[in-house]
């Protein structure tokens, strides 16, 4: 695992040094040959998945953003960042702190607005077919947008209601189970621990019907067997023809690393 | 029909022409305010009834026209801003914010000035003092807000959002505060209304009026250069000339 | 000229104090606005200038930590060949 | 489970309903709003003498601007909670249009702080010796000019909701914003006292409360969004 971190870093750094525009890109393509190269010169295993992301590129994306550039309190965060997220990819952000991997996460969610740039949602500009976007969108932040003053059951309920989905209350007390929330569906937020209050927040993905899911730092205050379901929720999505865009300062366990995707954001002035 | 303005979007072109237009403004300015001043303060007649007490009409009402002036430009560029996300809107906008307090303010003394040998009294709550006190504040909310923000460009936008609302409101609390002293002082009339003015009055006046308004091009011309400044401080060539500033200013140390 | 010696301009007929007092104020208020702005624009340089060198000094830092990440991989590949 | 377009008002009952739900768990919100109206009020006449006369001459202004207060107060919550919780952002991308959001939010603010004010006005009323004529018209400019208090206001709180002192900056940038209202009000209830017709002063509020009403929402919209980034 470390192994393969340090070279897909030093892999984008060189194209830093190449490319005066520094485009941090994810070219799939480009990037398994030069993984395949390095490390596992005869994988079919790999070869199968290029060829799916190779088939994935005829339709159109479901998530691309040209020429991003972002700013913070007068600082650089990145600039011209060009992404392509594809049905079935599962993304990883990283960076050191501060890079701004929560700033791309809002402005790919259509929550910041990019100092320049664009992000479509299938070809189309997010700020044009907002409803359809956020229809098929599912953004956690660090924030888990979780009351205090209601209940578990409420909370969700709430959650799922207002971004379009209808559901009974038997189903509710099931997707709770679901979050390992059984016992607490009728207790205040307020009385509940950090983790429970991630995971009333997190209980939205096992009914959400959306293509995009991104979270940030989903793992927060989420112990082992936590993280080991919601990745398991993570595969069924893609399979699905989603897409998993996500911040974790934890490596993905159950996932090998030729599936996560990742993106690292490292600028440095010019 | 918009394709002369673009290389004025560019925010380092503007950042040249108004640098380049400023001597030229500053010398107008100082040329009509220096024959306006003057002539308003030496060689106009005084008025027959408030003698020459009259003359502090000749900074009053610039001052009071230019402060409703501004907001109103200020609102332009804050609705040119959010609606066509025209980010040099914002930065002239910003820029012209403390020049309309400023203006506003003197605006108010001076009234206050002019009001004491005319009512007796330093403050009067007459609807045109009045809104215009309350135009300082809609000013000064503005620019707390700008202040408030960590980030130049939410800053302008925030800011923007309520200078909008303010611009129509402004129109409502006028025409309020003339409403409510027409029904609170009853036959006072307002005696800082506009006597009907000879030739030889008008002159000045008129010398004065674009006096200030050179002077104030002039404040906004700085104060949009130090704004486009700070909001491309990553560009490189605002790092270029920075970093020639900064060699020139050592060598005339030297 | 309206006056006929400069205390009877200074006098204003009786309103020396208002007028004086309105056109003081103005100048004042109008100096300290051209203060501030042409301040309020040095200040806006020095601060670019400020950053610059605060980044150019994060660089330096970046670029040596690539360095020795690059020997560290060098090392790195050779483990994977033996 | 079915994926169904809300309609509208189903979203506005919603959040509505979410709000009130709040608002009755975390009474103190309601009540302390309330007591601070009583107590201003309560002052002026220590403060200037309890002579009957003097006291009805005052007491609309003085009602008006508890009244005005006692909701700049209160609006510190609208949205500051949800920001703080990370609801606000979770409303901002539902495919829910903003500006039934904020709506119902708004609504919701004024049922929990204008609606109790405009209640115990009568009460607050008899101690400062209102004109008996002035009743009909204080309730009925409260209730036009209050949801104009929090329509206006929520403008405010939309922009300071990101600043982390914004309680000062929010009076500076709303209360000249009030101003229309309070003239307009305390002269209804002054002329209500001479026994004269006050429609006048009456559709001017209406209007003004229905020119917030519909652009109000517009503007907090944008500057939530603003205050999200």
């Amino acid at each position: 695992m470390i192994l393969r971190y340090r070279i897909i870093r030093s892999k984008s750094k060189n194209d830093l040094h190449q490319n005066k525009a520094n485009r941090v890109r994810l070219d799939f393509v480009r990037y398994f040959q030069y993984v395949k190269e390095c490390i596992f010169p005869l994988s079919a295993n790999l070869a199968a998945s290029e060829t799916d992301s190779l088939a994935a590129e005829n339709q159109p994306a479901l998530l691309s953003a040209t020429n991003l550039t972002c700013i913070r309190e007068e600082r650089l965060l990145f600039d011209q960042l060009t992404l392509e997220i594809n049905a079935g990819d599962i993304v990883q952000i990283e960076g050191p702190n501060g890079s701004g991997k929560t700033s791309l996460l809002r402005i790919l969610a259509g929550l910041s607005q990019p100092y320049n740039g664009d992000v479509f949602y299938k070809n189309q500009l997010i700020t044009q077919s907002r409803e359809e976007f956020h229809q098929n969108l599912l953004y956690l932040g660090h924030l888990a947008g979780v009351k205090d003053e209601m209940t578990a059951q409420e909370n969700l309920n709430f959650n799922l209601t207002l971004h379009g989905l209808s559901i009974h209350s038997s189903e509710l007390e099931e997707t709770l189970t679901l979050a390992n929330l059984t016992g607490f569906e009728d207790s205040l937020a307020s009385h509940l621990s950090a983790g429970q209050h991630r995971r009333i927040a997190l209980a939205r993905l096992y009914k959400s019907t959306a293509d995009i899911w991104i979270l940030d730092e989903p793992f927060t205050a989420i112990d082992k067997q936590g993280v080991n379901s919601l990745e398991q929720l993570f595969k069924a999505h893609i399979k699905q023809g989603g897409c998993v865009i996500l911040t974790t300062h934890q490596d993905l366990l159950t996932f090998s690393p030729s599936q996560v995707k990742k993106i690292t954001l490292d600028y440095i002035g010019e | 029909m918009w394709k002369w303005l673009h290389p004025y979007a560019n925010p380092e072109v503007s950042y040249h022409f108004a640098g380049k237009i400023l001597p030229w403004l500053s010398a107008l300015a100082a040329l009509f305010l220096s024959i306006g001043l003057i002539w308003a303060l030496a060689f106009a007649p005084a008025d027959y009834q408030q003698g020459d007490s009259f003359r502090i009409f000749y900074i009053h009402v610039p001052a009071a026209s230019l402060s409703m002036g501004i907001y109103l430009g200020m609102a332009i560029a804050a609705f040119t801003s959010l609606v066509w996300q025209f980010k040099l809107a914002d930065a002239s906008a910003a820029a012209m914010a403390p020049v309309g307090a400023t203006f506003t303010a003197i605006a108010l003394i001076t009234g206050a000035a002019w009001g004491k040998p005319m009512w007796g009294t330093w403050w009067i709550w007459d609807a045109r003092l009045t809104s215009e006190l309350i135009l300082l504040f809609l000013y000064l909310g503005v620019i707390a807000l700008h202040n408030a923000f960590e980030d130049k460009n939410l800053a302008g936008k925030a800011a923007g959002i309520l200078t909008l609302v303010g611009v129509i409101n402004l129109p409502i609390i006028k025409y309020s505060v003339e409403w409510w002293n027409t029904l609170h002082q009853g036959s006072t009339v307002s005696k800082l209304g506009k006597p009907s003015m000879s030739v030889d009055m008008l002159w000045p006046f008129v010398f004065c009026f674009l006096g200030f308004i050179f002077l104030v091009s002039v404040f906004i011309c700085i104060r949009f250069r130090s704004e486009i400044l700070a909001r491309n401080s990553i560009r490189p060539w605002v790092r270029t000339l920075v970093s020639e500033h900064i060699a020139q200013e050592k060598t005339n140390a030297v | 000229m309206q006056f006929d010696s400069f205390s009877a301009f200074i006098n204003m007929g009786g309103y020396g104090f208002y007028v004086w007092l309105s056109y003081g104020v103005a100048t004042a208020l109008l100096l300290i606005l051209m203060f501030s702005s042409v301040t309020g624009h040095k200040h806006v340089i020095k601060n670019i200038a400020q950053r610059k060198q605060r980044e150019d000094k994060l660089r330096q830092v970046r670029e040596q930590r690539q360095k020795q990440d690059k020997q560290s991989k060098s090392t790195l590949s050779e483990e994977v060949t033996e | 489970m079915s994926v169904a377009n809300l309609s509208y008002r189903a979203v506005f009952a919603l959040v509505l309903k979410r709000d009130l739900t709040i608002a009755m768990r975390h009474k103190d919100d309601i009540i302390n709003p309330l007591l601070f109206f009583v107590i201003v009020v309560t002052l002026f006449p220590l403060g200037i003498g309890p002579e009957a006369q003097t006291l009805s001459r005052i007491a609309p202004g003085i009602i008006w601007v508890a009244a005005l207060l006692s909701t700049l107060l209160s609006l510190d919550r609208l949205f500051k909670s949800d920001h703080v919780d990370g609801s606000l952002e979770q409303m901002l991308l539902s495919p829910q249009p903003v500006f039934i959001l904020v709506l119902a939010k708004i609504v919701a603010h004024w049922l929990i702080t204008g609606l109790p004010l405009i209640l115990i006005a009568p009460l607050l009323a008899v101690l400062l010796h209102l004109n008996e004529q002035s009743y009909g018209a204080l309730i009925l400019t409260l209730l036009l000019g209050t949801p104009v208090l929090s329509l206006l206001g929520a403008i405010g709180v939309a922009l300071t909701v990101g600043i982390k002192k914004g309680g000062v900056l929010l009076s500076l940038l709303v209360l000249p914003l009030y101003i229309p209202v309070l003239i307009f009000a305390t002269s209804a209830i002054d002329t209500a006292a001479l026994g004269l017709p006050y429609s006048g002063q009456l559709a001017i509020i209406a209007a003004l409360f229905f020119g917030s009403l519909t652009l109000a929402p517009f503007a907090v919209g944008a500057a939530l969004k603003v205050s999200t980034n």
